[in-house]
């Protein structure tokens, strides 16, 4: 069985900016603008905080810069009430569904608070250990279903996560009690430096599904049109009681895993910073605004004023947000601490105060 | 009117299902689930019935895979519900350790509260029931150094039910380990009702004056048989706690009983090092280290993999060695 | 894609004991005599294991019977030199493989000789936690094909295995180094109490080597020669640097998971009784044999008593094994002892001989 | 003729990737594998240039998967090489956990040495490098009781090398823990040639005679630092000692200090509890309990996860604490 064949990936808008598929013209103009929007103000947070990450502004960052249609398209199809489950490189999904920007930031400058939502928005904070979110989006929706609503979960991993035996425990499990969670995987191609076909033997990452008979679709990932009405459609089969799905968004990330990481030493950025010209998921959707006379300069314009003014508003904030406090860090072990925690603080304590006995 | 407290006597075994029992009738949120806890009422048939009283929607027979089990496990339990999981043996936790350290026992500090994992997690453990290689396994210390995460262990069926009910109450995660040695060797009385034994508290097995013996799980009937016979050939008198909790330990009973002894005794089965025996002593040495007349003896396993069962009688504290342990205590 | 039409049970020999694959007329007289002898004992072997745990004459004893084609025919398909991973159910395999009958009774007295195979013999100890065994089988098998040398893994698991992380980590490794071995599941349709479909929402196990384009195939488990045959070919393409094969061979345990299990909990004993009926693969053959004029009742009896014997000298030999040692543990913790194992033997032996200071 | 010994001033994680070459050179059998070893050189460069220069049969990239990496290297290591896997981060170990703790330091017990696993496990850890959450544990302690397993950290390149390479030659699986901190922070003199520290010695950093100041890894320095400040305002004397292996534990060397200064300190920046100081103080009790005059005193982490880096400072053992420390052992 050619898997190539029997997962193409799916495309809705070429990367000519043209309509290759018949349910593309669902998207209302309101929703293309909306998509451009939430893309432009995710690529413009990231290029902000790996500019502040070389100014030494904030710690090491991972930039997702040539993700942004994966993710934003995905996170505009869930619902208030659904849960999201990123990984340290899915900010753009967050901020889109609604993470607040002045915590992304403070997550970036080693703050607790950078793993909190906003009130009432379900997202977790990201997942460290590569493939360990599968388990908890999987108990949630499962939660969800015991509980009788119709929400779901949304989670992230990348290429290199399907490695890991909790990626499979994650997907049996879900398969099995058929649970309401989409399975949204990023594969751009690279786990740190090694390249998909070191990670696996396998042509795509969508005939994984096959193992579990979960549903699974291969998509390009940087056709925000796609991203969005297939998670859409795999978001409509959880809610309706039919179990989980896997979905392969095809995309690439054209900066280093981390800024500690140096690319050059395992690929050639030339090439990579040659996919900006022909796969860019901003550049695709423009070509697409304009093909469609849905394309207004000004308009754009507008949209990153606002945008700017809303990251550095959210920079400031970060930065007069008050002082991390380790009292935060020995209250939140336990709901209520321990003598061990109640005497190592005191002891910290006084040794700060220099009350040395 | 008084109602009369119905009692009855219970293996620790039994006592451990009454308590899931209890749970499941009185909190709709409190789900069970593991490797063959359904249908099969589980291999200890420690949650025998409850699959056909309560229906599988909450008591849950699971795919075979430990990091399954506790990474949906804190799932549902940070989405509503109290989920008790079962590990088949304490040997097998081994592949859920990942969820265990960097997820279950995190989460509530890495949102400040926002996600919170109710959760217990079970599992038969030790050695001396003639099981096959790894279902002996007694690594208690392994957890009690995990941060954010409570040990419990109950030696008889009156704290196994008081202690479970108490765990599946705690706000966080807690693992709650069961003596199999203990599970079916003698009974004792069980209120019907329910009720709580402390987590955190030590129980005085025997007061004495001469020596403190400190010791939990299946060793609590030995060494209580070995002290007997060591009063009767001797004339110094032991005290007797079982600790219960390893994580948070009871240090002001430790304190108290140290203070007044001297001289103390722990008897474990897990290897020597790195055992809980260390961190008593490293407690005693912080609350107690002028009281202290003799170095602290210990009685454990050896710094060996738990061997085949036809050597884990040698392997176990027997009954020599804990006698032994105490003469030595006394000797100095 | 219906997998159960993607992955059908290939069968040489029907349970009316008929051929019905081509290639089973392959098989020599002498070749289907060895199948029929090598069942014959590994059933006798089980059944005398069963009875001595029901005298207390040996511990808790897990049975195979039912299985035997599958492990039989596994076995004799590998050469000596090749390696062999069984689980605590395989003592078919390692017995017909070349393990010695008394330490497979001594395994289930708890000694560690038990674990140990004869010289020469490249058997692994059964593994007990669920799937651990095949990364060791891989990483064994990558051995041998970095040493360059012909030889194979070969490794058993059951059905409830296939759902730990550690098989996907197994498989996906195997397949992207090819390494040289065979992974062998024997879906007896139970893990313990758990059936086949509450551990997986997959039809078949085999379906579960397309995420890792591991060619698979699907058999009939108590067909010996089935069994037989195609793993030959999976151990070929495996020599010839093919790579991994994944082997789902359906069979049924017709007793309890171990002799401290109850299977009437969970199951209908009835049902499992009445397929010694239809489905046992001793019979089978038989029934082929006497189809191909091959059977000879004599030859029959001849075998049994030789098996008795061979069985009872290894009991003797088990009973009059030296006693354990306490020395053997602590003298296999590491090439040299420690202080710290040195110093609690000391102590030991020194509480035993009573010798208290 | 004489032949000059070439010597380097090489950082911690050169000196670590010496050591990996000088015995890909000399033994055949030896390979490195782990996540980004090869092409990448190591998220930390500590596999720099070795994938060029021994090739991809060699030093091998794996998939991302823990358990894979060390029950593959177990099916390596029986079957007559020597692998050198890496974990990127210690915090990233735990899936491996299960086939650590029951294969790789079981296989030579349970075949009574037919099969045997000379492997060794490499694995950055520790805070204070200002990483993202999980990446700072400092869970040294857990291994130290897996019976079968050596538990080894180095706090200088000198070290490192000699350290790394006998890990490789020891015929049993050892854990190689490096301290990111210290990684390139400074300098050690590093001869050209192979040369080996031996396994389970501690080594003397300062000699002294009031207090003995027990530590490893990236504390040494920092532990040095204070000593320094302390010794220039006070008139006691401190004896450092760094552990380096930390099972088996030197306990000779230990206790020589412990009966000369018969008061101790022991830093270290895992959590407080079951952290190495519980075993340590175990040891003193064994091996020197009446030359103490003071309890053991503690600067440790706390019974929290290292929390993210914003707090990592004020969780580490500070100056203050050390010296403060010093000072209580000294009150006595
Ligand atoms: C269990 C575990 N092992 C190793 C790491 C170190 N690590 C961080 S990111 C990464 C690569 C992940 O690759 P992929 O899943 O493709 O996601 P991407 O980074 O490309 O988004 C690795 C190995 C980790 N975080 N967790
Ligand atoms: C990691 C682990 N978890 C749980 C167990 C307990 N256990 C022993 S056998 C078994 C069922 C295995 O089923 P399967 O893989 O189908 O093999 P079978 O017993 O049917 O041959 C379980 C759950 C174990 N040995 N290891
Ligand atoms: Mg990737
Ligand atoms: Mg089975």
């Amino acid at each position: 069985m050619n898997m190539l064949e029997k997962f193409p990936i799916t495309q809705y808008i070429s990367e000519e900016g043209k309509t290759v598929h018949s349910e593309a013209t669902d998207i209302t103009a309101d929703l293309v603008k909306l998509f451009y929007e939430k893309m432009l103000r995710a690529r413009m947070m990231d290029k902000k905080c790996v500019n502040l990450q070389r100014q030494g502004r904030i710690g090491t960052y991972v930039p997702y810069e040539g993700q942004e249609a994966a993710q934003v398209g995905s996170a505009l199809a869930v619902e208030k009430g659904d849960w999201m489950f990123p990984t340290y490189r899915d900010h753009a999904a967050t901020m889109t569904f609604g993470h607040s920007l002045r915590n992304l930031l403070l997550y970036w400058v080693g703050r607790i608070e950078g793993g909190i939502p906003p009130e009432g928005k379900n997202i977790f904070p990201p997942a460290v250990p590569i493939a360990s979110q599968l388990l908890h989006a999987t108990g949630v929706a499962w939660a969800e279903k015991k509980k009788k609503t119709d929400r779901v979960s949304l989670v992230y991993f990348g290429d290199g996560a399907t490695s890991e035996g909790d990626f499979h425990e994650g997907l049996n499990f879900a398969s099995v009690f058929k649970v309401p969670v989409v399975f949204f995987n990023q594969n751009n191609g690279y786990a740190i430096s090694v390249p998909m076909e070191k990670q696996m033997n396998s042509k795509t990452i969508a005939q994984k599904g096959l193992a579990y008979e979960i549903p699974s679709i291969r998509i390009d990932g940087n056709d925000i049109v796609a991203v969005y009405l297939e998670t859409k459609k795999a978001v409509e089969r959880a809610r309706n009681g039919e179990g989980p799905t896997l979905i392969e968004a095809v995309t690439w990330r054209y900066g280093a895993h981390t800024t500690a990481d140096d690319p050059s030493k395992y690929r050639d950025q030339a090439e990579s910073d040659q996919r900006r010209t022909t796969g860019d998921p901003l550049l695709r959707l423009e070509k697409y605004m304009k093909n469609e006379g849905l394309w207004d300069e000004e308009w754009v314009t507008t949209m990153e004023n606002k945008i700017t003014n809303e990251i550095n508003t959210a920079l400031e904030e970060m930065q007069n947000y008050p002082d991390p406090s380790i009292d935060d860090v020995f209250e939140n072990v336990f709901e209520k601490p321990t003598w061990t925690l109640d005497e190592q603080l005191k002891q910290h304590r006084s040794i700060k105060r220099g009350q040395m006995s | 009117m008084t109602t009369a407290i119905q009692v009855r006597k219970l293996t620790m075994v039994q006592a451990v299902t009454d308590a899931l029992k209890t749970m499941l009738q009185e909190d709709e949120s409190v789900i069970v689930l593991g490797e063959d806890v359904g249908k099969n009422g589980g291999v200890f048939r420690a949650t025998e019935g409850l699959f056909d009283q309560f229906g599988e929607e909450r008591v849950i027979d699971t795919p075979l895979a430990e990091s399954g089990i506790v990474g949906t496990s804190i799932g549902l339990a940070i989405n509503g519900f109290r989920p008790i999981a079962e590990m088949q043996f304490l040997g097998f936790i081994y592949p859920a350790f990942n969820q265990l350290m960097t997820h279950a026992t995190r989460m509530r500090q890495r949102t400040m509260g926002r996600y919170t994992v109710p959760m217990v997690i079970r599992a038969p453990y030790g050695a001396g029931v003639k099981a096959p290689e790894i279902h002996s396994d007694s690594v208690e210390a392994l957890f009690t150094q995990i941060p954010g995460l409570k040990v419990v262990i109950p030696s008889n069926a009156y704290d196994a039910k008081g202690l479970l009910i108490a765990s599946i109450e705690d706000p966080d995660p807690v693992l709650f380990l069961e003596p199999m040695r203990s599970y079916r060797s003698f009974r004792t009385e069980v209120p019907e009702e329910k009720y709580t034994v402390e987590l955190g508290k030590a129980s005085y097995q025997k007061k004495g004056n001469d020596v403190t013996v400190l010791t939990w799980g299946a060793m609590v009937p030995d060494t209580m048989k070995a002290v007997e016979d060591f009063e009767k050939q001797q004339s110094a008198s032991c005290e007797v706690i079982d600790l219960r909790t390893l994580y948070p330990l009871d240090k002001e009973t430790i304190q108290e009983s140290v203070e007044k002894t001297g001289r103390v005794v722990i008897v474990h089965e897990a290897p020597a090092t790195g055992g809980m025996n260390a961190e008593i002593i490293s407690v005693i040495n912080d609350a107690a280290f002028f009281y202290l007349k003799a170095p602290v003896q210990k009685v454990t396993g050896f710094d060996t993999p738990v061997p085949v069962y036809s050597l884990e009688k040698e392997y176990l504290p027997s009954r020599e060695k804990i006698i032994h342990a105490i003469n030595q205590a006394l000797s100095y």
